[in-house]
Formats: structure tokens, C-alpha cells, sequence
């Protein structure tokens, strides 16, 4: 068995200048924000990003848009973070947004080969201007092409030596897809265990999708309970 | 009671055993706690869950647990987690009985407007484009006008659209309005008004029904 | 909690002449015999199956095919059923061919909402024929439209009331995707257990994909060891 | 030693440790026996199984656990199911390293033909198709003729083609060729044969490098 543990340290050569990178997370659960510290630490820039949100305000994935190392944001919503709404609206920072459903699809389909898919999804709307819509079956739809990235970070519950992981509540979400479309994939996890400690059946991303698996050395307060979300 | 509480209360009314429905941000996360305790429903959630149950009370938050708005929930039996892909594909592919949603317009074709205020508000698009044009049913949960009183029931929409001819029912402080074949048709009223200040606060004719209108 | 359970003779009445079927299943691990014992027992003609393959010779899906009941099969390979290979090559039932990634992927479009797809799987062989080929990314593609059935027949090793599904080992296959995409979605399960017995984390099928849960009275013989690939 | 005993034997020293690899029905299968205890290496089944072990022995069967050509086997240490989508995505997705696939026709230019020959055979596609063309290394192992003595290396197909210029290497009884930008070059020989009949018995040029062949 080839050992993909590894520490943080041995990651950040992997992050260079101009990248397409992947992040998952929706909200802080499943966001990695250690791996997303090391890509701030290694100092590459222009980076091209593709989240469900860029978090909220100085937090996660908004650290490295406020620290201006971010050409263009690839994602779904950033209503719950007005710094980078701020900079998107003063030109600071190129957004392209996606229907979360379909930005989540166009992941999945670079993770799975394809070229792109066809939905009606926002075809009644502005969303398809500057796309190519074909008819089939009748119906006009949207040629929504492919996403892949050169890099993806994960966030896992437990991952194994062999890069098995398994994912927690709702902090599944983009990360399982999102392993499987980039040609370096990153997870930082929880736990280490050995393998085949792991029920097979219960394996969410086979560990052939894994290259790198970095154990979380602290858990911190970034990946705890956000006081204004609490009732 | 609120506007808010009595639109959730009264959205609540609209569910039956055993729908699955999505809640989106705002007044339709306060439908559940207008649920029967025993109304067996599947609350779906975008970032991944079926079978949400209430919001978390204080002290007991799951860091792994919150529902796509952000807020701590809890779960139910027999709830699922899955990943994006799926959950949506759950949404696309009409699984979802009802989606509740809000509006900044609605058109009297059930156009709905709900993403964008040109120059002012445009955060992104989020799980809402999916729900609004994918749910089986579309019931939006909304103030019957703006914060300057004028109406968000329209002839025709004037924001960019959400979805085309999306929009089963609209519920309202004053009002559920149902959109039909042949227009808008009032399906009930609220205790605190009567026709003619729903009709002058509403953009677009509506068909009244002959007979007494039930109250809520 | 609305109960989905129910006993096979209620079943039959979804069975209907002309209907498109889509059976799980790889060979016998995750087949629904039992579902395809009710379909055979139902009558229902010039029916229209979704499969990865015919099964063996007299065994599952073979048995509608022999019996005459099936217009067309759509699927990915025959190899292991002479009757049927027979019966194409006499023109007694047409077979429309998908590789096997390709009809999976079919599916799951046709489960997630999707119109189609493209890919480039096939695009330099005789595949491309009679298909619409539109080109992304500088390269052809082949349009693959997505695949709904009416009814999806599928084999779970356990089921809950409310429909939340696992699939065992390798009998999981094509039913999870299957399971997403019919308008109707029987599950036959080893064992119904009770709501709440089966972790959120691990459920492979939730339970809005599914309409009705079939315990299996016995798992006869079909379900078992085929002795002719034993070593 | 027959001529499949032979083929496999030799294929399985292609094998890398870690890489993941897919085995092809016929003589693919048996190249685990041959490989050293313990390389690190996951045999993907297109059925939804990574990290198959040795097909299980008698009486120990899972009913639950074939391969992709229905044989039962065995699982290693950390191997994992998924559903078919999965699967190939896998496939197409660029994680597989390896596939070992059997041959009709193989042309000088790495075509695959081995899924139909007209009016005679064409059970179907399978997983075979996407094999050959995604996965990032093929691997052809095959008889080197037909049984009735034809090259089944040729200078182009005359069958329908699996996959277009996918191959990348062929290894048969008699020899171990790579497909390269030159043409065919032979890489190693069978201790049973020379270089002469290896020529006379394939149907496109080969390129023989200087110096001395390796022989297996």
C-alpha cells in the first residue's frame, strides 16, 4: 500500500501562480480551511477559485479574496459575505455565477469525463444570454460546459491511508464531486485511520480519486459553531 | 401576530402528509413551527439534507448540521444527507412536491422575480433558480407590497426573472392568491381586510369567486 | 411517517402494457427478481427494459424476453445470454446498445433533470452514426439524450419505511441511479427495518426517490450462487 | 507454460505499485496471480468494486461480490463500492491507470478492434469502449494471431474499432510491442521465437531497436 498521508508542509508546492482551484464546503461544514491556509501561506496568486460561496467575511475562502490573490470567483452565492460582494462590485474581483444545483452538475461532469450537459435551467432568463442553447426533444436548452481544476480541496470526517474518506452531516455537500474533477486532489480530514477500518460499503469518495490526505492537526475556531447563526 | 408569522402560518396549511418540500430563506424557514407536531413531512435542504426538523435550540448545535441559510437544525427519523449533485438532481428530476420561496415581483402569469435588483442587489443565484423552475408546486410566501407599499403582484415582472410561469399560489399578509389558466384567482382573504383593499394593493386583476371568501 | 411498505400483489396494478421498465442489477447481485417475477405474473406486454444486461439464460430480465413480453431492450451487453443474443439476431426483440458508462450515465441525466449530455465515448466509431454531434472545446462530441422510465425496478439489501435504501457489495451497481430516474420506484428489500435504524450518513437511496418497499418473502434460488462461475 | 499463462505473466510485470488498474475478461484476469504478494495495487471492476483481490476460492463465494465478468472474488484491505456512474466516471474521469484488454485487431497506429465482427459476433459494448479510450495507459494482451494463423496486428483494422490510436502497448505470446509516434516497436521477445517470425507472423512493420532484445 503507497502511504498518501502526508503533513501540510509537503502540500503547499502543489499551489502555484494562475491556478484553478476547487474548494468544498458549503458554509463552514466541509470547508477546508487548513488546506485553504497552506494555499494563503504559499503565496500563489491569480488564482481562479470554484466554490458553492466564498464563506462569509475574513473567513475561509474570503481571506485569499481579500488578500487579493484571486483573479475570479466560479460559484453559486455570496450573499452571506459583503466584503467580497464589495469587491466584486468595485471590479476588484471577476465573479461568475451558477444556479448552485448546476454549478454543482458542471463539476460533476468534468469529474466524469463529459464535455458538458444540457438543462433548461435559466433559460427563460438572462442566464442564457452568452451561452450556446441548442433544442433537443423539442425544448431549447443551455450547453452548460464542464468545470475541472488543477486542484481540489477537500474537507473529510475520517480518511484513510489509502485515501478512502467518508464525509459527515452536512458537510458533504460539493466536496464528494468536487474530488473527483481536478488533476491533484487534497484532503485534509479529521482523523487519520488505517485501512480497512473503513466499511467498503460505507466509503463516500474511493481512494482513487485521493492523492494527497493531510490530517487536521487543530481543529480551529473557524471549524466551530458561528454565534450569529445560533438561535 | 406579525406578517411574517401569519404568512408562515397560513403556508403551513398548504402542506400534506408525506410531501417533501424545500424552504427558502426568510419567511418560509418559520413554517415548520406551524406544522402539526405529527405532520409527517420531508424538509429538504439544498446543502444536502432530507428530513430537517426544527432550528437548533441554543447550546445543542451540531458544527456539521445547518440547513443552506446557515441556521443550526435538527434532524428527524429516517432523515438522509447527500451530496450537492444529488440534492439537486432530487429538485431537478421532480422529486420535490413543494418549493416555498420569497419574491420581489410576481407576475400574473406566475412569473416569479426573486434574484436581482439591477445596480443594487445582486448576490448570486443560490439553489432558488433550481426550486422556483423545478418543484412540482411553487408557493411564495411574500409581503403583498414593498417597504414603500407598492404592489409586488404585477401584469408582468420588471426584474429579471427567477423562472417563467412558475408560481402555483402566493400567500400574503392579506391574501392566497392561486395563479390560474385565466389569471389570479383570490382563494382566500385575511381577517384584517376585505376585497377592495386587496385588489388596490395588488398590481394585476384578480378573479374574485362568487360566495363568501374563507378568512385566515 | 407515511408508510411505503407493502406486499407484492400491490404492486401488480402499476405493471401496464407498453410501459419502459428500468431493472438494477449486474449480472445477479442487485437483480429484483422477485419485481421481475411480478411484472412477468402481471401480463404487461410490449414492454420497453432498461438494463446492463438480459441476465443469464432463463434467469430475471430473460424470463419477460422469453415470454415475449419485450419490444425493446436498452442496454450495454448480452455476452452472457445466447437466448437472447438469439432472439436479437432473429429480429425477435430489438436491442438498442449504450456502453456501459454511457447508459449509466443515460440514466443518471435522465434522474437529475438533465436533457443529455456530451461526450466524447465513442465519437471515432460507428457509434457516432444516426447521432447528433455538435462540437465544445474544439472537439466532437456526441449528444446523448438523458433516459426516464415509467417504473424502476430495484434490489436493496435493506429499506426503511420511508424509503431510504443500502445497497450490499457489489449488488449496488446501477439501482441507486435507477432509483432517481422513474416516475415510479419500487424497491424490493432483503429486510425493511424500522425508521431511524439505518444512519443518515450511510443511506444510499433517500427515501423521496422511492415510492414503495417490498420486503423479499425468500430469496430463492436465482439470488444465489451461480455454480457455473464458481472456480 | 500456455500461450494465456504466458501473456498474463508477462503483462503483470506492467503493473506499477499504486497504480489503479482494470482487467479485461479472458487472459486480463489472471494477471493477479501473477503479481508479487505484495504490490500495492487496486483493480478496479467496472461493476463498482476498487481493491478486488483474487478471485475467491471455492465454497467461500459472496453472492453479493463478482466482477465485472461475473466470476466471484475476494476484496483487499481498503477497497470500496460505488454505483455504476461512479464507476466510469472513474474511468472517463482519468483515474484509471491502467486497462488490460483483449483483441480482434489492433492496427499500426494503436486502434482497437474487439466488440464486433459483423454477422457473426456483436454481443454488445460493455464497459470495454470506455476503457480503451480513457484510461491512461492501454495495455493489449492478446494471442498474436488469430486461431487460424492471421496477424492480428495489422496496418489498419478492417473491423469496427473499439477506440481510435488508444493502445499503447500489445503483449502477446511472442513478443511485447509498443505503439509509438514511429510505428510498432518491439520491446521485448519471447524466448521461443526470433525476431524473423515475430515479423512474419504481424501484419504491419516493426520496428526493431539496435542491440540486443530483452526476452521473457
Amino acid at each position: 500500500m503507497i502511504d498518501k498521508t502526508c503533513v501540510i508542509e509537503d502540500i503547499r508546492p502543489h499551489f502555484t501562480h494562475g491556478q484553478t482551484v476547487m474548494v468544498g464546503g458549503f458554509g463552514v461544514p466541509g470547508t477546508p480551511f487548513t488546506l485553504i491556509d497552506a494555499l494563503l501561506a504559499s503565496g500563489a496568486s491569480n488564482l481562479t477559485l470554484i466554490k458553492n460561496e466564498a464563506n462569509e467575511d475574513h473567513m475561509g475562502l474570503s481571506k485569499l479574496i481579500e488578500a487579493r490573490r484571486v483573479q475570479k470567483i466560479i460559484t453559486s452565492h455570496l450573499g452571506l459575505n459583503a466584503t467580497v460582494i464589495g469587491m466584486m462590485n468595485r471590479g476588484e474581483v471577476e465573479v461568475e455565477f451558477y444556479p448552485q444545483g448546476i454549478l454543482a452538475e458542471k463539476i460533476r461532469a468534468g469529474g466524469a469525463g463529459l464535455f458538458g450537459f444540457l438543462t433548461d435551467i435559466g433559460i427563460d432568463t438572462i442566464l442564457r444570454e452568452n451561452k450556446a442553447v441548442v433544442t433537443i426533444a423539442g425544448r431549447e436548452v443551455i450547453v452548460e460546459p464542464a468545470l475541472r481544476a488543477d486542484v481540489a480541496l477537500i474537507h473529510a470526517a475520517a480518511g484513510d491511508r489509502c485515501g478512502n474518506l467518508i464525509y459527515e452531516r452536512s458537510a458533504r455537500n460539493f466536496n464528494p464531486v468536487m474530488a473527483t474533477a481536478a488533476g491533484r486532489v487534497i484532503a485534509e480530514v479529521e482523523r487519520v485511520v488505517e485501512v480497512g477500518s473503513l466499511e467498503p460499503d460505507q466509503i463516500h469518495t474511493p481512494g482513487a480519486f485521493v492523492d494527497h490526505v493531510v490530517e487536521i492537526r487543530q481543529l480551529t475556531a473557524e471549524y466551530g459553531i458561528l454565534a450569529h447563526h445560533v438561535l | 401576530m406579525s406578517y411574517k408569522t401569519k404568512i408562515a402560518a397560513r403556508a403551513a396549511r398548504e402542506v400534506r402528509p408525506g410531501q417533501v418540500i424545500n424552504l427558502g430563506i426568510g419567511i418560509p424557514t418559520r413554517i415548520p413551527e406551524y406544522l402539526a407536531a405529527d405532520m409527517p413531512v420531508w424538509v429538504h435542504s439544498e446543502n444536502g439534507i432530507l428530513g430537517m426538523g426544527l432550528r437548533c435550540r441554543r447550546g445543542a448545535e451540531d458544527r456539521n448540521l445547518i440547513d443552506a441559510g446557515g441556521s443550526y437544525v435538527t434532524l428527524v427519523p429516517g432523515a438522509s444527507f447527500f451530496d450537492s449533485a444529488l440534492s439537486f438532481a432530487l429538485v431537478r428530476g421532480g422529486r420535490l412536491d413543494v418549493a416555498f420561496l420569497g419574491a420581489l415581483e410576481i407576475s400574473c402569469t406566475g412569473d416569479l422575480a426573486n434574484w436581482i435588483i439591477p445596480g443594487k442587489y445582486a448576490p448570486g443565484i443560490g439553489g432558488g433558480m433550481e426550486l422556483a423552475q423545478k418543484a412540482r408546486r411553487v408557493i411564495v410566501t411574500t409581503t403583498h407590497t414593498t417597504r414603500e407599499g407598492a404592489p409586488k403582484i404585477l401584469p408582468q415582472c420588471t426584474l429579471p426573472l427567477t423562472a417563467k410561469s412558475c408560481v402555483d399560489t402566493i400567500i400574503t399578509e392579506m391574501a392566497v392568491i392561486d395563479v390560474t389558466p385565466d389569471g389570479l384567482r383570490l382563494r382566500e382573504i385575511a381577517a384584517e381586510t376585505d376585497v377592495t383593499q386587496v385588489q388596490a394593493r395588488t398590481g394585476a386583476p384578480l378573479i374574485v369567486p362568487e360566495g363568501e371568501l374563507p378568512v385566515f
